[in-house]
């Protein structure tokens, strides 16, 4: 017997998509009666490979698993690592984290732009805006030698040490992206037709933000400040000077500008980053990787990721290898239960947006 | 009066120069490769110089840009895009997940070797590729098109029976429906 | 005997012999009742040219009956549609019961129009006026139990009209103690103003019913969903425009002779706008083919009082231009409708779908209907709203034009969907064993595809009895050749050349489009689209129709919502419960009708003597 | 010391005295792990989140031990209001793999559940949501439980273009360079069963 | 009508002129638009280019007759009204059949072409391509309202619904339209905006929204055909739009000016501003376009 709602495929292969994943909507009208999400079109089996391969192999694999935004996975694994064994880092490599991880929360905002505006159908922001990204990961590339994928940050530090002049060299692009976001808020933010498009749609209430799990922007766009960076902070988060920006309204114009006023804290951190960065060693000796055996024992560490609250549980006993390394991102609950429930009753024209502004990035869904 | 043949080869010269010139690539980021595509496409590196740009739907489109691994499960839906597209077509396998697997040899999920499932006209090997790269692959396409080499549907269409096996054999349950050329 | 006698008795005793022959021989019963629409074809015809003329006296009253170049229009208009829906009957009707019954009934509505557009006096008029009523009302409860409510609120407002017109009647007689036509118009300007515009405001209200202007369209699209297809098509294209028939009469041999007259048109010009307007609004969010094209209907007949309400020369021309096509592509729409109903079971748009495979032909007619609904050259319709818009505009209607304007544009909406959900879309599963509607289903829609289509290219060819009518109605002229159009301000529009034009494109463009590539060019079942690379499962819906113009919905939700919505249904609700204590009244006893009748009648004289001083 | 974690001791106060068998200590500022009976938590649990403020569910996830035949399900509470996460563990047979779901505590479990349903297959009954999530069609046993060998299914399945043949496996490499020893369980999953 | 041999230069010319102009605006406004973006962009004629590969596609489908003369409907539409509109004014060759129809014959036989698409994506049993055509056909009521207004000031201030006395009457640059009745203009430009379908009012084939909507079905030479009415019909527009308000043009060098001037209006807002969602779209028509063709007409009776 046919159904009586039409079924939409929205994805895979779907411009309005975010990676690739699938979100099979039943409509009457253009109205969504039912969202489903199928997630597993990029599925790699991520926890399965690291479990054959090394601590020092695994790093290499867990940037994978966020592509528009490997650093915090890095980070993760690395404190994890650390925690199990009970390693010191120095001081120069925590504040060269803290910039590495700032830098990629602004190249991840930069590209959720382009996607937010062109997902609006404003082509002209991701244009701009993914070709500013760019002048990050060109400090990225001289950083680390990678454009997308860094494998810097590792147990014990960092992979090597800043080049000379690097920091005046990410001091000049802050101010070039500092100069150029005033540009964007006429183009997008305070745009009448962008703010209509946005205001009032996909909207997660306070009630519904804590029962659903919601996490990072869109948790401080319903107006609750929760920051992992301020409540747990890692590195040396705790020396810096920020603020954690909410909004209230919990819809996608509440959850852009957090972003929006999140990417300004970020360059404030980077100044101070760099500003007050000490100087000596920029890792601490570690075994051999081939020879390197942590300890038994497990951790449960999260970093702030440009999407929210980034968690890793690994388990290690006592092998070269990890136990158990599970990956919890954002998109886990934002992509998959969130998505469905706040898809019902939103309009066609909406999903994109909503999905954009949830930061739903299927990689980090099924690994 | 003009000779037939001559004619024939002006009019395949206009052919190969405008399918040269304009190449749309299906909206389709496979993998993770797909994010190097804005970058590509955008104003650093601004793709739409050689006449490329994205097309929503495999009907209106002619590159097929498989952006890194293929699991299992795309691998069928990618099949599915690559046949509902209209020839002339061309696929492009993008990294090394393509060419030989990758970091991701020993997974259960990927596939190892594309061009045993799709043909493939050209690869571009990297994890990732950066922009110039992709653009210089995307170069190299355009040169096979002048040249008439690039003739992965004809490939497709001949051997399609051991396509279908190489497939058949990855996808347990399968129920595509059939392919009538 | 003359022509206009045969017409009449042909049709009367023919309606009692099929019934008769039913029950006798039943295969004879079709034939007859085509032989019988076909004879009165011929006598129509035969009419036009004899100008015959019957007095028959009764008593003090004179009834006669007289071919009038205004009579003759409609008279064919009936003739030529009562003969194709009867021949499409013969197919359509075969698995029903009761047909003696369908085809009796049939017949008397027929011969109560012709009846009605012949008769020269109000006695006769009123007469027939009650037969075709009937004979409708009985056809509307014809097919199902669901049928008694929509013919009761059918019943009820033809018995409204019919109440009306007879005051009007009555009034009429006791002013000037006499009711031949002639008579009346010429004493007419001799009435005071008061009764006037009473006579006329009473014989707008019984005429405009059966034309279901608003707000007395309720009964209308029940009625026209619930009667069997080969009857709506001649309900909805031949009945309905008795109503524009007796509202031409009224406005320009009585009306125009009042002073009030350009109150009354600017009156009902905005009532037939509103009418259009709000019809179309409602067709918009139909689920139901027949009930969308009901509405469609009700915004067609506001669209022809608007052209008579005007009452230039060209405005008038449109309005009964698009009197004619109406017929002609309501018709082909409702027979298209009906051939759907007749190899699926069911109209409802939700569920139907990708039939333009299965039946090419509905699917033409189908598709010629709409584009003449619409107005969109090079078919009929273009002519009639461009003449509608053009003396619109001439005649300073501003804020009118636009309101129109807006119904027409909005009128594209109603037409897609209706096409789109029966016969474009996916082919699914359930409807694949359809076939093409009989022939003799299909050769009454494609006579009058071909009729829209000539007369799109040469709209001259029916404006040459329509300009003879409106000389009769009035001094009226207009300019036009056969196949060129003009306005006041002597801007043409050339139909031939746009039909060359549209005919060379389009046969160029879509020969180089079929050939090249011909080879290559590979036709896919409907299920092979674009699913975003998913393979959609079995029962999985990929057919777009439930709510398909919800953001229209939504951004006219304001205006529809606020406002007249919800006075609209405020009244509609209340009507709804009025009919409700009516149906104590009518227990469905015969006698007590007449009872009611009666007492109607004698409450009614009462009435007009206590409050008009008419003395009967 | 003490002072430091006094929210996180007066937390684990609670826990012990509420459920008496439960193994609660702290491991680090902010973290504090809590043992429990399979059968106590599903009570814990809403108790956690009902007079603990537990409100997040953080992270929920599952470790084959097979050496001990077991699955460890692991539950990682956050608190807003205390600024603490509780890592709630139990252990699970692994052959009679089955569970409640928290489902109606944390929206977001279903999704959990589901993964590791398909992952490990374990059977969250409560849940009716435990259809394909990630993988399709897929017939060999959960890929995530240790014992499913991704080399070999890979090898198996996919064509592996020539030109990997070298690749080792790392842990032959070291035992050959420091004579090492491996352990047993570790042998039987290796690339190469070594003898 | 009669046939000589200005009427058969014209009926072959004007299509061909109006495919380069409308192909070569195309490319610019890729080209505009590119910059705009910071970037390069492509040739000028990448537009050209486009439609001759798709043109040249091997193979084709089609889901039925409606979907392989649809494009045929719209290219009819596109040619027949740039037929009927005076390209170049007091030309004998490039008038054409312009004295045989008039404005409102114009505003039907645009529709055609949307319609005869309409039902080509409708045959096409694509859930998207329908909620395309409903998203268009809604979105077409909002914006010929207010032009449909515009034009009816127009009318009545001029006494003629013919576009050759409107361009006589248009003989002084002073005694432009735009300057007599500015705000028919502005109501007419602002329906415009929803005629070309540029952004904000792309709503019709919102890729992101879904697939590009009505085209999604199409490919190869239907596709390619498609591009090529919209390119004739884009310069037909022009023209109109130039004839009515902007005095037409007598030598082909002014028409191009006008009529690029008057096609960067859609163009430019289109680079900044996001779509609206279909509702909003139709209440924008409603709101200041509608508005203004009260004022126009008010302003014309009074």
């Amino acid at each position: 017997m046919r159904e009586k709602e039409t079924t939409l495929y929205f994805g895979p292969q779907h411009p309005g998509i975010t990676g690739n994943m699938m979100v099979k909507l039943k409509v009457a009208g253009d109205t969504i009666v039912k969202a489903e999400t199928h997630v597993g079109y990029l599925h790699r089996a991520f926890e399965k490979l690291m479990e054959r391969r090394t601590w020092m192999q695994s790093f290499p694999i867990v940037c994978r698993i966020c592509v528009p935004e490997p650093d915090p996975n890095e980070e993760n694994l690395a404190r994890a690592v650390e925690e199990i064994e009970g390693r010191e880092v120095p001081e120069r490599a925590k504040y060269i984290r803290v910039m590495v991880l700032e830098l990629s929360r602004l190249a991840a905002y930069f590209l959720w732009m382009g996607g937010q505006s062109g997902t609006a159908g404003l082509y002209t922001v991701p244009q701009w805006s993914v070709g500013d990204r760019d002048y990050i990961l060109d400090l990225f590339e001289e950083l680390t030698g990678g454009r997308i994928y860094h494998m810097y940050i590792w147990a014990g530090g960092v992979r090597r040490d800043l080049p000379e002049g690097f920091a005046d060299k990410v001091l000049k692009t802050m101010d070039y992206i500092e100069s150029r976001l005033p540009e964007y808020d006429k183009l997008m933010f305070d745009n009448a037709i962008f703010q209509k498009r946005a205001q009032g749609i996909g909207v997660i209430d306070k009630d519904k933000a804590l029962e659903w799990g919601v996490v990072g922007p869109p948790l401080r766009g319903c107006g609750i400040k929760h920051d992992v960076r301020k409540d747990e902070p890692y590195e040396v988060y705790d020396k810096l000077d920020f603020v954690v920006p909410t909004y209230e309204g919990g819809d996608i114009w509440a959850r852009a500008m957090v972003r929006r006023k999140e990417m300004e804290q970020s360059i404030s951190i980077i100044r101070q980053v760099i500003e007050k960065m000490p100087g000596g060693e920029y890792y601490n000796k570690v075994p051999t990787p081939l020879n390197w055996f942590v300890p038994p024992g497990e951790a449960y560490v999260k970093t702030e990721s440009a999407r929210g609250e980034f968690g890793y549980y690994v388990v290690s006993d006592g092998s070269l290898k990890p136990r158990r390394v599970h990956v919890r991102g954002p998109a886990y609950v934002h992509g998959v239960s969130l998505l469905e429930n706040i898809l019902v009753g939103a309009n066609i024209s909406d999903v994109a947006m909503i999905m954009n502004s949830l930061g739903v990035c299927p990689p980090e869904i099924e690994r | 009066m003009y000779n037939d043949k001559e004619a024939s080869k002006i009019v395949d010269i206009i052919k190969n120069f405008a399918r040269k010139h304009s190449l749309w690539i299906v909206a389709y980021g496979t993998g993770c490769g797909a994010i190097e595509l804005p970058p590509t496409m955008t104003s650093r590196y601004d793709a739409e110089r050689f006449g490329i740009r994205g097309s929503a739907t495999p009907r209106q489109a002619d590159v097929l840009l498989i952006t890194g691994y293929l699991s299992v499960k795309t691998l069928k839906r990618v099949i599915r895009t690559y046949e509902q597209m209209q020839e002339p077509k061309y696929v492009i396998g993008f990294g090394s997940c393509t060419i030989n697997g990758g970091m991701y040899w020993d997974s259960y999920n990927t596939i190892k070797a594309l061009d045993r499932y799709l043909p493939v006209d050209v690869y571009i090997n990297g994890c990732m590729p950066r922009p110039e790269a992709v653009i210089s692959g995307f170069i190299k396409l355009q040169e096979l098109i002048a040249q008439g080499k690039a003739d992965g549907a004809k490939r497709y269409q001949e051997n399609l029976e051991w396509y279908r096996e190489n497939q058949r054999k990855v996808i347990k349950n399968w129920r595509m429906p059939e392919y009538n050329w | 005997m003359n022509s206009i006698e045969y017409i009449l008795f042909i049709t009367f005793i023919g309606a009692g012999l099929t019934f008769i022959v039913h029950h006798a021989l039943p295969k004879l019963r079709d034939t007859l009742a085509i032989l019988v629409s076909a004879l009165d074809l011929y006598f129509v015809i035969q009419a036009i040219s004899e100008k015959s003329k019957v007095v028959l006296s009764i008593a003090d009253f004179h009834l006669i009956w007289k071919t009038t170049p205004y009579n003759n229009l409609f008279a064919v208009l009936i003739a030529v549609l009562g003969f194709l829906t009867i021949l499409y009957a013969h197919d359509f009707m075969s698995s029903k019961d009761r047909l003696g019954y369908f085809y009796m009934n049939f017949l008397f509505a027929l011969g109560g129009m012709y009846g009605i557009v012949y008769s020269q006096d109000f006695i006769s008029l009123f007469f027939f006026w009650e037969i075709m009523t009937w004979a409708s009302f009985l056809l509307v409860i014809y097919c199902c139990k669901d049928a008694q409510p929509i013919g009761l609120k059918y019943f009820v407002f033809s018995a409204i009209g019919a109440y009306s017109l007879l005051i009007a009647i009555v009034m009429l007689y006791s002013l000037s103690g006499n009711l031949e036509l002639t008579n009346l118009i010429s004493n007419f300007s001799n009435f005071s103003v008061s009764n006037q515009l009473i006579v006329v405001t009473l014989l707008l209200l019984g005429f405009g019913v059966k034309s279901a202007i608003m707000p007395l369209h309720v009964w209308a699209p029940g009625a026209y969903f619930i009667s069997p297809s080969p009857f709506t098509a001649l309900f909805s294209g031949a009945l309905s425009k008795m109503g524009i028939f007796g509202i031409g009469l009224v406005l320009f041999k009585f009306a125009a002779q009042s002073g009030y007259f350009s109150y009354v048109q600017i009156i009902l010009a905005w009532i037939g706008g509103i009418t259009a307007l709000l019809a179309t609004f409602y067709a918009i969010f139909q689920t139901d083919a027949k009930k969308l094209l009901a509405y469609s209907s009700i915004g067609q007949l506001g669209y022809i009082i608007i052209g008579l309400a005007i009452g230039t020369p060209l405005s008038i021309a449109s309005a009964l231009f698009l009197t004619i096509l109406h017929a002609a592509f309501k018709a082909m729409l409702f027979m298209a409708t009906g051939a759907v109903y007749f190899r699926t079971g069911t109209t409802d748009m939700n569920s139907v779908s990708g039939l333009i495979r299965k039946m090419p032909f509905s699917f033409i007619t189908a598709l010629f209907g709409i584009i003449t609904v619409s107005g969109v050259p090079p078919l009929g319709g273009f002519a009639a709203k461009w003449m509608l818009y053009e003396s619109l505009i001439q005649s300073r209607h501003y804020f009118l034009v636009i309101v129109v304007f807006a119904a027409s544009t909005a009128a594209f909406l109603y037409l897609y969907r209706f096409i789109f959900s029966l016969f474009l879309g996916q082919e699914e599963k359930e409807w694949e064993d359809v076939k093409e509607a009989p022939l003799l289903m299909v050769i009454p829609m494609l006579i009058l595809s071909a009729f829209v289509l000539v007369v799109g290219v040469f709209p001259g060819l029916i404006l040459d009895p329509i300009s003879q009518s409106m000389n009769y109605l009035g001094n009226f002229n207009f300019n036009y050749e056969t196949s060129v159009l003009f306005n006041e301000w002597g801007n043409q529009v050339d139909m031939q050349t746009v039909v060359n034009t549209i005919g060379a494109v389009f046969l160029i463009v879509g020969l180089i489009i079929t050939f090249k590539g011909f080879k290559k060019t590979r036709y896919v079942s409907t299920k092979d689209i674009h699913t975003s690379g998913e393979i959609p499962q079995e029962n999985e819906n990929l057919t777009y129709a439930v709510d398909f113009y919800k953001p229209f919905e939504r951004a006219i939700a304001p205006i529809l919502k606020s406002s007249i919505d919800k006075i609209y249904t405020g009244i509609a609700n209340n009507l709804e419960q009025a009919f409700d204590y009516l149906r104590y009244v009518y227990t469905g006893n015969g006698q007590t009708y007449a009872m009611y009748v009666v007492f109607f009648l004698s409450l009614l004289i009462l009435f007009a003597e206590l409050i008009f001083g008419i003395n009967l | 010391m003490d002072k430091d974690f006094i929210n996180e001791n007066k937390t684990i106060e609670e826990i012990k005295n509420t459920f008496h068998s439960a193994e609660a200590k702290l491991q680090r500022k902010n973290r504090i792990i809590v043992k429990l009976r399979s059968d106590l938590i599903p009570p814990f649990l809403s108790y956690a989140k009902n007079y603990l403020s537990f409100d997040h569910l953080a992270h929920f996830s599952c470790v084959d031990w097979i050496e001990d035949n077991q699955f460890e399900l692991v539950y990682i509470l956050y608190s807003y209001e205390k600024n603490i996460i509780a890592i709630v563990k139990t252990r699970i047979d692994r052959e009679k793999a089955e569970f409640v779901t928290v489902k109606h505590l944390w929206r977001q479990a279903e999704t959990f559940e589901r993964e590791f349903h398909e992952m490990y297959g374990i059977n969250f009954t409560g849940n009716n949501r435990l259809t394909e999530f990630i993988l399709e069609d897929w017939d060999d046993i959960p890929p995530m439980r240790r014992d499913f060998d991704t080399m070999q299914y890979s090898k198996e399945n996919f064509y592996t273009r020539p030109g990997r043949e070298d690749a080792q496996d790392v842990r032959e490499v070291i035992t050959k360079k420091s004579g090492e020893k491996i352990p047993d369980f570790a042998k039987e999953f290796s690339v190469r069963k070594l003898k | 009508m009669e046939i000589n041999w200005s009427t058969i230069l014209g009926i072959i010319f004007t299509p061909i002129i109006a495919f380069i102009v409308g192909v070569t605006y195309g490319g610019l406004t890729r080209v505009i638009t590119a910059r705009v973006q910071n970037r390069y962009g492509p040739p000028i004629f990448q537009n050209l280019l486009d439609i001759i590969k798709l043109y040249s596609k091997e193979s084709n489908i089609n889901h039925g007759v409606m979907q392989h003369l649809g494009p045929v409907f719209a290219i009819t539409a596109s040619v027949t009204t740039l037929f009927f509109v005076p390209v170049i004014k007091d030309s004998t060759v490039f008038t054409n059949f312009s004295f045989h129809g008039d404005l409102i014959f114009l505003l039907y036989i645009m529709v055609f072409g949307s319609l005869g698409m309409a039902l080509g994506a409708g045959q096409t049993g694509n859930p998207n391509s329908a909620i395309g055509v409903s998203r268009g056909l809604s979105q077409l009521v909002g914006y010929e309202v207010p032009f449909v207004m515009a034009l009816v000031a127009i009318m009545i201030q001029f006494q003629t619904t013919n576009l050759n006395d409107l361009l006589a009457v248009q003989d002084h640059f002073t005694k432009w339209i735009i300057f007599q009745s500015p705000f028919a203009f502005l109501a007419a430009i602002l329906a415009f905006l929803g005629m070309m379908g540029y952004a904000p009012f792309d709503v019709v084939i919102a890729p992101a929204e879904i697939a590009s909507g009505p085209p999604s079905e199409f490919g190869g030479k239907y596709l390619g055909l498609m591009l090529t009415s919209r390119s004739i019909f884009t310069f037909a527009k022009l023209v109109l739009f130039t004839d009515i308000f902007l005095g037409g043009a007598s030598d082909f060098i002014t028409l191009l000016i006008k009529t690029f001037i008057l096609y960067m209006i859609p163009v430019l807002t289109g680079i900044v501003f996001p779509r609206y969602r279909t509702e909003q779209s139709i209440r924008f028509f409603w709101s200041w376009p509608l508005f203004f063709g009260i004022i126009a007409i008010l302003v014309v009776v009074f």
